[in-house]
């Protein structure tokens, strides 16, 4: 088939055409440009469903697969090689549709270089959508490096007062991982011959001490990335100083490329170190979780205590994931998804209330469901769904996350997921303290700060309802429908499932 | 299930996914069109919705009559399938489960009748009748989630509703979310409704533990499959499961450790303290262990556990009680203590007994809360009459749109439950009065009425089985007829306390019908399983799922006894608060001679207190310690600001004599700074400009390597 | 007869001593005659070992070092005059406009 | 007895030095206000000459005068490269010296010898050559260093870079001395034939050899040879620095790989040794001096410090036969990828540079995003080319320089080197930064030629690394003959 | 201890002191004349070891011209001794101390490790031998033309340098 015409090819670098179009359009004509981007990421979107349309689910393995060798000589056996399976398909639909979302969050709230920013963000759907489809390291980790550089202006040139501080520091600590993700990436490439990964798991001959050597580089990377406790420390900069969009992006996304990573790479390519490694990593996420809950709760910044939130919930990915049990696994990538959608959901309508009042503080909300129902309405359920409450999509995940780990041999005991139970309770804590603070008890004296100038705050308008509606759709329709979501999975999950059995039973 | 299904004809049962549409759809209803709505035609969807449910609940009991108490399971959809776990959304329809659907609907359906004039007149007294119809939607989506609680097939169908019921309790206590009981801008019922919210999360904690050993231990969450899987399973696995369990209940039931929440959740209005807090959410725990039966006969010492907590919560509740002046506190207390009486009873493994008081108490408690209700509504309207000089409340209800909130619309805060300002009521509000008396009368357990049968049954069977618990409730019971007479005399006789209570008003009838209805019932409802031969029908009924049930005849000694506490108790209350009646301001009168022991009471046993000490501000304050010295100061300004990036910045200022210009990333480059330039001296050498010394380097180099080659 | 090692160790003294000359003197001059004291040092190690092996590459190579020397000569000499010109002095411990 | 010589190899050599000479005349001739001419005749004879030189590639490897210079696929390449840094040079000079009035014919003629001298490095096969082209590239640029004479900084460019050349070079005579003294010949080949007929090489060898490294270490600013790159890149006019930072290295490390791969792989047990260390020191130092630095021109000389030792790396195995020619291939594609991004990063300095060295700090950078994106976007393909990341030409340099280190069994060198491109990651930032997120009203000058070549780097910079496997091929073809 | 050794000795002996004058005196004329003896005392030892034409052209060239063309330069820029100003106190020992190290890095190198690389033949009368100044011109011209050509061209560049260097400004405007 043309090589252009390959859906997955098609799906990647169709946004590239979009800042082609953009190129072309004079900056002062915002409008154009913000539709141009929409209907870019709209279409996308579309792709990403076609794909999804000619998705076998009960294939477990790599399906439309668009491979051509790349770089052949001088002993490198570097392939173009995209292909989509049960793991991933998920994620290339979340980022294809949290995209264009995001876009519509930026309607009125980017005034300034409206061009460049849409250019950088279509670039960055590319880098994602290349991540989470790329099955050749070498590519791999050119998408992943690459996805880095529009974050980095996103956050720089649209974020808040400390965006250069917090840009930098972004990029400096992604990159400070994935540099030993190199070196792992390129001795995998000269000792196996190939940087494909399905042949290098075929060949999956590599030394259990050489394993854990990979495994920890391949870990500084993703663990950076997720952020698991103790490197989350950018996290918080990045998240608080990002414009609302980039939050959305970067929560929804960019953090996932690294749970994704270690589902994609570290327990298919080193088997019998993530088995060894299961009960740290299950530690770690433990005290993630816990952690992460403990420190929102003392937050005075609404997207700092969402931030920190996100420490919490990618904790129960971790230990979803390191279970490596279907139960475990499963429930983590779909965490992945509903983290995406909650989050994310939550830093848009954060960003909706700060473009009225412009300020994060916490204390000076209050009482503003009386004011905005239907906002006060809409961030409720979605703050339940981040607590995890049964009916809608947090609740599957972590359920699922949870009962996978309780009884994960690999992990070896039931405490961590006991003693990660307890951060359901701790959510609830900080979800409700936020929710309270903002929207019960009595009138915040933002609101008559606001009321001086010009009229008060309003409610959500019909742009900003049709931002947030389709995430809601999907945070109810996972929490009580999530059957298809699994469907789609299952397969693949039981193949990584499978193949850690086997590579248990080869272990001394 | 397919095998189930086959077996017998499902009659009705394809109709049991209306038990949670219908509300649903009134819900929905009321969502979207409630602006437009009257409060009459809101009102009517709602309590439509709601009555739609009570009678699919009716034709599935039918259909499981005719079945022979046959179960039924109604597979709505599949859920969650990984794996070995496999969920699904399966109704189960068996003579428990439309027991629990007949009450809840059936009390949900009054109260939701009740609540029409009652809010009716709520909103206006708070000035904001736009809230009326989200009453009524979250009402209904209470019902739909006990409904998903009562119906469902599985444990963690049975989570999800019982989450369910968490949140709307949480949504409903703190319905004036900006105000505090007394109607003041505050934070104090948002806070009652996540303090309500925590305290069940914390119970719901516990069960999502056992339901992992559940899972894990005997393979499934489906109630069949796992009674099937226990008989064989370990026993320390079972005890684990119905102890976490346990956690659970004491979260939603109200028992100790976690009962805190209930009497704040009086911060509600009314008719939910009566829906939700009394008849059925706060039931559920009973509920629970009732259908995890089979579990907890499997081990004896779990069941002692359980039954030692519930009577050690009914006296406990029950002495706090005596000590209340708010009448709804008061009887917030009151249910704790018959929650313990039912949790006791299901406890001992006298199911029946507890799912007979349960009902019973469904009656009598709502009854009683609802015309507590009411008494506050006339308090209320005496009030303001009195502050505008008129009795048409509609005409006010403007009237009082334009001051701000109703406390502080006249100086001094008026507080229309308490019972110190009440008094005398018994001849402003006659009807109130004697719906009231029945009311205490069950609840004291006085013969004939509905109370006395069922709580007589649990003191029987505590008698024979548990001699500790049996004394305890029999204690709890004297109380519980001490502080109902202590309110009796305090509210409806003497003279009037308060000027309110002088120009209090009746209710209009469609508050005071449905609570008729219900009077008619705490009267009667005994004879659903009066203890002598052949009338055991609740027994029967019930034995269908609970298979082996003992159904005791009526022993004349423990109910004569368990009689005549409860007589000696009022007349023990006539004689302090009846026989000389309180006056305006003056303490309760047995604070002098119980001293230390009333201001225990009074004060919860500082409970709340304890906890606050023990668990909540530790926790604050180590959360706080985490993010700001920890986290923020250690972990990101210290250790990334100044250990990386300063070391980072320092290092490179060695081999130079200069800071690194204070540039966009000097905020990251600040780190050593005094170190660096104490250093720089130093480093001042090295690419200092001058030929020599850049001479000199390449010499160093050539020596070094000479060296090197050298001597290796 | 003489060792050649000698003759080796004489011009490495005198490479050593041309060395210390471009790192001791602050005169561009000296600094750049000892550069040539250098080469010549270099060039007699280069004749020394020619003489030995008996042949003349080590003979022509110093002839093109010589050259080479002049070549350098030219320039640098033209630097230091512009540099003495615009600067009045050959110092070359005032040249450090430039630095860190 | 007659003289024959063969020339070809050296054909287009000769033809750009006669071309040279030739121009030095015709340039008496060119007004002062013409002297575009003249620029546009060099640029001639270095196109032509580069044409010629592509014609050889793949021609089996010729040398002459008894083997004091061959042309193999390896000077082939090396040449073409230089060549077209030579064009860029010119291409980037031409308006800068008209804008900073020191515009003169001789500028041109003395970039021409100085190319030729680094052809000639390239193609020398015997140490007396070697010499003289190091010799015949240096001058030129000693005196370029100080074209823009009396201007203070320029001056002292030059004359510190030519004491210290001298003094390096003095090193060189010696340490070719003593190799001539240990093997009684100083052309490659016959070193090779001493050493393979009597074993092991005599210590006076390696320290002969190690002299030589050092000389050669001195032109490519290796640590700790370096110092004078930082002020004499300051203070030269900037195209000349760009011209040199380039060209020198090119030329610098073709020497090296010419002498240590063909005459001393024996030496290979002693200088792998001093090679890894001086390749750490050089990433290690340059990357973390470049960090305060806020004159661009000066931190970039440290950034092609520390370039220098990336590229350095890819010379630690060379005595490792079945990785050497990977990592050979790799130091040459790294060269590439070095000289494109680094002519374009200069193109990008030059632009914003004004009378009196004005426009050199890095905050005069500031605001360049929305004032000039097209010069800002190409600068940041630039900076994100010398960090090493998608989608540039660096990235892939630094993969393939990793990837042979590695294989070659040098994971440590290879992990100082990620973690000095992060470090470098920080400054090299830091001018991206002030380019979009702080602002200012930076003025660039427009000069058609300054534009073409930094537009021309800039795809090129991206292109190839998309499409890098035929340059692959051709380095590695390149370096197949050497060993 | 035969003659050539002692020979040897007093010239290294000359060598070196001339050298260390140059290294020392204050006055730059000195230091110049100071290396031409340095230099005829090289050429010298080129006689004795057989290299007379080296000899020469170092004479000529080197302490004839170069040296001539320093002096020149001396005078010219009047720059005979600078101020004493040691902005460097360190760099002195540091110098002298490599110094040594290099010195005896050489010593130990020669002395101790190297093979024996030979003794030297004493010189005949090469001086006036055609043969072999005919040998080395004609290897000079054949064998090492192209070597012999670039210097051509070096020197060329050379003046040509010299020239822009010195050059009267004639800047375009």
């Amino acid at each position: 088939m043309n090589f252009f015409l390959q859906p997955l090819t098609l799906l990647t670098f169709f946004p590239l055409l979009g800042v082609l179009v953009l190129l072309f359009i004079p900056s002062d004509n915002k409008n154009a440009l913000r539709w141009v981007t929409l209907i870019t990421t709209l279409v996308t979107f579309g792709l990403s469903l076609w794909v999804l349309g000619m998705f076998d689910a009960s294939n477990p393995d790599l399906q439309q697969v668009a491979q051509y060798d790349w770089i052949q000589v001088a002993g490198w056996n570097i392939q173009y090689y995209l292909g989509v399976d049960g793991l991933s398909i998920l994620l290339i639909l979340l980022t294809a549709f949290l995209t264009p979302i995001s876009i519509l969050s930026t309607w009125t709230s980017i005034e300034e270089r409206v061009k460049d920013f849409m250019i950088f963000f279509l670039l960055l759907e590319v880098g994602m959508t290349g991540v989470f489809l790329a099955q050749d390291l070498f590519l791999f980790y050119i998408f992943w490096e690459f996805t880095l550089v529009p974050m980095y202006f996103l956050i720089g040139i649209w974020g808040g007062p400390r965006r250069v501080y917090a840009a930098i520091k972004f990029f400096l600590y992604t990159m400070a991982g994935s540099i030993l993700m190199l070196l792992a990436i390129l001795w995998l490439g000269i000792y196996g011959g190939t940087f494909s990964v399905p042949d290098l798991i075929a060949q999956g001959n590599i030394p259990a001490g050489v394993q854990t050597w990979l495994f920890l580089a391949f870990t500084a990377a993703f663990a950076i990335k997720v952020p698991m406790w103790p490197l989350h420390s950018w996290l918080p900069d990045a998240h608080v100083e990002a414009p609302t969009a980039g939050s959305v992006i970067l929560a929804g996304v960019l953090l996932k490329m690294g749970t994704y990573g270690f589902l994609r790479f570290n327990i298919p390519l080193f088997p019998q170190a993530a088995l060894q490694a299961a009960p740290w990593i299950a530690l770690f996420a433990t005290i993630g979780i816990i952690y992460g809950a403990a420190v929102s709760y003392a937050q005075g910044d609404v997207k700092k205590l969402v931030a920190y939130s996100s420490v919490s919930h990618l904790g129960f990915v971790m230990l979803g994931m390191f279970a490596l049990n279907s139960q475990g696994v499963a429930g983590a990538i779909l965490q992945m998804v509903n983290h995406g959608l909650s989050t994310g959901a939550l830093f848009l309508l954060v960003g909706m209330i700060y473009e009225q009042t412009h300020t994060r503080e916490i204390k000076v909300y209050g009482g503003l469901w009386k004011i905005t129902p239907v906002f006060g309405a809409i961030f409720l359920i979605v703050s339940l769904s981040s607590m995890g409450l049964p009916g809608l999509n947090g609740f599957v995940g972590e359920f699922t996350i949870l009962l996978g780990a309780f009884g994960s041999q690999a992990i070896g005991n039931a405490w961590y997921a006991a003693i990660s139970a307890l951060g359901v309770i701790m959510a609830a804590v900080y979800i409700l303290y936020m929710f309270q603070k903002m929207f019960l008890g009595p009138q915040g004296e933002i609101v008559d700060e606001v009321k001086t100038h010009g009229h008060g705050i309003r409610d959500l308008n019909w742009r900003e309802i049709a931002t947030v509606a389709p995430l809601l759709l999907f945070i109810f329709w996972i929490g009580l429908y999530p059957r298809p979501f699994f469907a789609l999975m299952a397969p693949s999950v039981d193949k990584l499932v499978a193949a850690l059995q086997t590579a248990a039973l080869a272990m001394p | 299930m397919e095998l189930i299904q086959e077996a017998v004809p499902t009659g009705f049962a394809y109709l049991a996914p209306w038990l949670v549409f219908a509300p649903l759809l009134g819900l929905l209803i009321n969502l979207l069109f409630g602006q437009r709505f009257s409060e009459r035609m809101i009102g009517l969807v709602a309590s439509l919705a709601s009555g739609a449910a009570f009678i699919v609940s009716v034709l599935l009991a039918s259909t499981v009559s005719a079945n022979h108490g046959e179960a039924i399971r109604w597979q709505l959809a599949e859920w969650i399938h990984i794996g070995t776990l496999s969920l699904d959304w399966t109704f189960r329809i068996d003579s428990l489960s439309t027991t629990m659907m007949l009450v809840v609907s059936g009390v949900g359906t009054l109260i939701h009748i009740y609540a029409i004039g009652y809010m009716h007149e709520d909103v206006r007294f708070k000035n904001d009748p736009g809230r009326f119809a989200r009453f009524f939607v979250f009402l209904n989506l209470f019902i739909a989630a006990m409904m998903i609680l009562v119906s469902g097939d599985s444990y963690l169908m049975l989570f999800v509703g019982w989450e369910g019921v968490g949140l709307c309790s949480f949504l409903l206590i703190g319905f004036w979310y900006e105000l505090d009981t007394l109607g003041r801008p505050s934070w104090a019922n948002s806070n009652a409704a996540k303090k309500a919210f925590i305290t069940n999360r914390i119970g719901d904690f516990g069960f999502l533990i056992a339901g992992f050993i559940m899972f894990w231990a005997l393979g499934s969450f489906q109630f069949d499959e796992v009674f099937e899987a226990a008989q064989t399973a370990s026993p320390g696995f079972i005890v684990a499961i119905t102890l976490f369990m346990l956690i659970g209940v004491a979260g939603k039931s109200a028992q100790i450790p976690l009962y805190v929440w209930l009497p704040d959740a009086m911060a509600g209005p009314t008719p939910v303290s009566a829906l939700i807090h009394a008849a059925t959410m706060v039931t559920a725990g009973v509920y629970l262990i009732t259908r995890s039966a089979e579990l907890y006969t499997l081990v004896p010492q779990a069941q002692y556990i359980v039954a030692m907590t519930g009577a050690v919560t009914a006296l406990f509740a029950a002495t706090i009680a005596v000590g209340q002046y708010d009448i709804k506190k008061v009887l917030a207390y009151s249910t704790i203590s018959q929650l313990g009486f039912m949790v006791a009873a299901v406890g001992m493994g006298a199911f029946v007994a507890g799912m007979f008081h349960l009902i019973t108490h469904a009656f009598f408690k709502a009854l009683l809360f609802l015309s507590a209700g009411s008494v506050i509504l006339g308090m209320e309207r005496g009030h303001h009459n009195l502050a505008h000089g008129h009795n048409n409340d509609h005409a006010h209800g403007e009237g009082s749109n334009e001051e701000g909130g109703h406390g502080d619309s006249h100086g001094e805060v008026f507080d229309p439950g308490d019972m110190r300002n009440m008094g005398g009521l018994r001849r402003t509000m006659p009807v109130t009065y004697w719906l009231y008396m029945i009311g205490t009368l069950a609840l004291a357990g006085i013969f004939p009425f509905a109370g006395f049968w069922s709580k007589d049954e649990i003191l029987l069977d505590a008698s024979l089985h548990y001699p500790i618990v049996y004394l305890l409730l029999s204690i709890a019971a004297f109380f519980t007829a001490f502080y109902m007479g202590r309110q009796i005399w305090m509210v409806f006789f003497g003279g009037h306390r308060s000027e309110a209570a002088a120009h209090a008003v009746e209710s209009k009838p469609i508050i005071t019908v449905p609570l008729m209805v219900l009077a008619a019932l705490s009267v009667l409802g005994g004879a659903l399983n009066l203890p002598f031969e052949g009338f055991h029908q609740l027994g029967h009924w019930l034995e269908y799922t609970l298979h082996e049930v003992e159904s005791l005849a009526l022993d004349y000694g423990v109910a004569g006894i368990s009689t005549v506490l409860a007589l000696a108790a009022i007349a023990l209350s006539w004689f302090i608060y009846g026989r000389n009646p309180l006056r305006t301001g003056q303490p309760d009168p047995l604070k002098g001679p119980l001293g230390m022991f009333f201001t225990g009471m009074e004060n919860k046993w500082f409970v709340d207190e304890g906890y606050f000490a023990t668990i909540i501000n530790p926790f604050k304050k180590l959360s706080q310690f985490l993010a700001d010295v920890i986290d923020w100061r250690f972990w990101h300004d210290w250790f990334h600001e100044t250990v990386i990036a300063g070391t980072y910045n320092w290092v490179s200022n060695i081999a130079l004599n200069r800071y690194a210009d204070q540039q966009g990333i000097d905020r990251f480059a600040n780190g050593l700074g005094d170190v660096t330039q104490w250093l720089s001296a130093g480093a001042r050498r090295i690419q200092n400009g001058f030929v020599r010394s850049y001479a000199l380097s390449v010499l160093l180099g050539v020596v070094l390597i000479l060296g090197y080659l050298i001597l290796r | 007869m003489v060792e050649i090692n000698y003759y080796i160790i004489l011009s490495a003294v005198l490479f050593t001593i041309g060395a210390l000359g471009v790192l001791v003197r602050r005169n561009a001059l000296i600094i750049f005659m000892s550069i040539e004291l250098m080469l010549n040092s270099a060039n007699l190690a280069m004749v020394a070992f020619g003489s030995v092996l008996e042949s003349f590459s080590g003979q022509i190579f110093v002839f093109f070092v010589i050259a080479v020397a002049a070549a350098e000569v030219a320039v640098g000499l033209a630097l230091i005059v512009e540099i003495f010109k615009s600067k009045r002095s050959i110092d070359v411990d005032q040249m450090n406009s430039m630095k860190g | 007895m007659t003289i024959q010589v063969d020339l070809t190899p050296i054909l287009p050599l000769t033809f750009l030095v006669v071309w040279a000479c030739v121009l030095l005349l015709v340039d008496l001739f060119i007004p002062d206000d013409r002297k575009g001419i003249t620029a546009a005749l060099s640029a001639l004879g270095l196109a032509l000459t580069l044409g010629w030189t592509l014609t050889q590639i793949g021609r089996e490897p010729l040398a002459a005068f008894n083997g004091m210079v061959v042309l193999d696929g390896f000077a082939v390449f090396v040449n073409a490269l230089l060549l077209v840094s030579g064009l860029l040079g010119i291409a980037l000079s031409f308006g800068y010296i008209k804008r900073m009035k020191i515009e003169r014919g001789e500028y041109y003629t003395l970039m021409l010898f100085s190319i030729a001298g680094m052809m000639l490095m390239a193609q020398a096969s015997d140490l007396i050559v070697v010499f003289l082209a190091l010799e015949l590239l240096s001058i030129p640029l000693y005196v370029l260093a100080a074209f823009d004479r009396p201007r203070t900084e320029s001056e002292e460019a030059g004359l510190k870079y030519f004491l210290l050349g001298a003094f390096a070079t003095g090193f060189v005579v010696y340490g070719t001395a003593l190799v001539y003294g240990a093997t009684g010949t100083t052309s490659l080949g016959a070193i090779v034939e001493f050493l393979g007929s009597n074993g092991n090489p005599s210590l006076l060898l390696t320290i002969g050899a190690a002299l030589i490294l050092v000389g050669l270490g001195f032109k490519i600013a290796a640590v700790p040879f370096h110092m004078w790159t930082p002020d004499v890149y300051q203070g030269a006019p900037t195209a000349v620095t760009a011209f040199m930072s380039s060209g020198a290295k090119i030329a610098g490390f073709a020497a090296l790989l010419r002498v240590f791969a063909t005459a001393f792989p024996s030496l290979a047990v002693d200088m792998t040794g001093v090679l890894w260390a001086i390749s750490a020191l050089t990433m290690i130092l340059g990357n973390l001096v470049a960090i305060s630095q806020s004159n661009i021109k000066r931190m970039l000389a440290y950034s092609s410090i520390a370039h220098a030792g990336y590229i350095l790396m890819a010379f630690v195995p060379y005595g490792n036969p079945e990785v050497a020619s990977v990592s050979v291939a790799a130091g040459l594609f790294y060269l590439v990828a070095y000289a494109i991004t680094n002519f374009g990063t200069w193109g990008v300095v030059i632009a914003l540079e004004r009378a009196e060295g004005r426009g050199l700090e890095i905050r005069d950078y500031a605001g360049l995003g929305r004032k000039y994106p097209a010069l800002a976007a190409a600068m940041t393909i630039f900076m994100l080319s010398l960090i090493g990341l998608p989608p540039t030409i660096g990235l892939v340099g630094k993969l393939y320089l990793f990837r042979a280190v590695i294989a070659g069994g040098f994971t440590g060198l290879a992990i100082i080197g990620v973690l000095t491109s992060l470090i470098s990651a920080y400054y090299y930032l830091r001018v991206v930064v002030t380019m979009y997120m702080q602002e200012g009203d930076p003025q660039r000058s427009r000069e058609s030629f300054l534009d073409l070549t930094t537009a021309f780097t800039a795809v090129v910079t991206v292109l190839v690394s998309i499409v890098p496997q035929y340059l692959f091929a051709w380095a590695s073809s390149a370096v197949l003959r050497l060993f | 201890m035969n003659l050539d050794l002692i020979l040897f000795l007093v010239l290294a002996v000359v060598a070196v002191a001339t050298a260390i004058g140059m290294l020392l005196s204050r006055n730059a004329v000195y230091s110049a004349l100071f290396l031409v003896l340095n230099f005829i005392t090289v050429a010298v030892f080129y006689l004795l070891l057989g290299a007379p034409f080296i000899a020469m052209a170092q004479v000529t060239v080197y302490a004839g011209a170069i040296m001539v063309l320093f002096l020149f330069v001396i005078m010219l820029l009047g720059a005979e001794s600078l101020p004493k100003a040691e902005v460097l106190p360190w760099q002195k020992p540091l110098a002298v101390i490599l110094g040594f190290v290099l010195i005896a890095e050489a010593a130990y190198l020669l002395i101790t490790r190297a093979r024996p690389l030979g003794q030297i033949a004493p010189p005949g009368d090469a001086a006036n031998d055609p043969l072999t100044l005919q040998q080395l011109g004609m290897s000079l011209f054949q064998d090492y033309l192209l070597p012999f050509e670039v210097t051509s061209i070096l020197l060329l560049v050379a003046m040509v340098g010299a020239i822009v260097l010195i050059r009267k400004e004639r800047r375009v405007h």
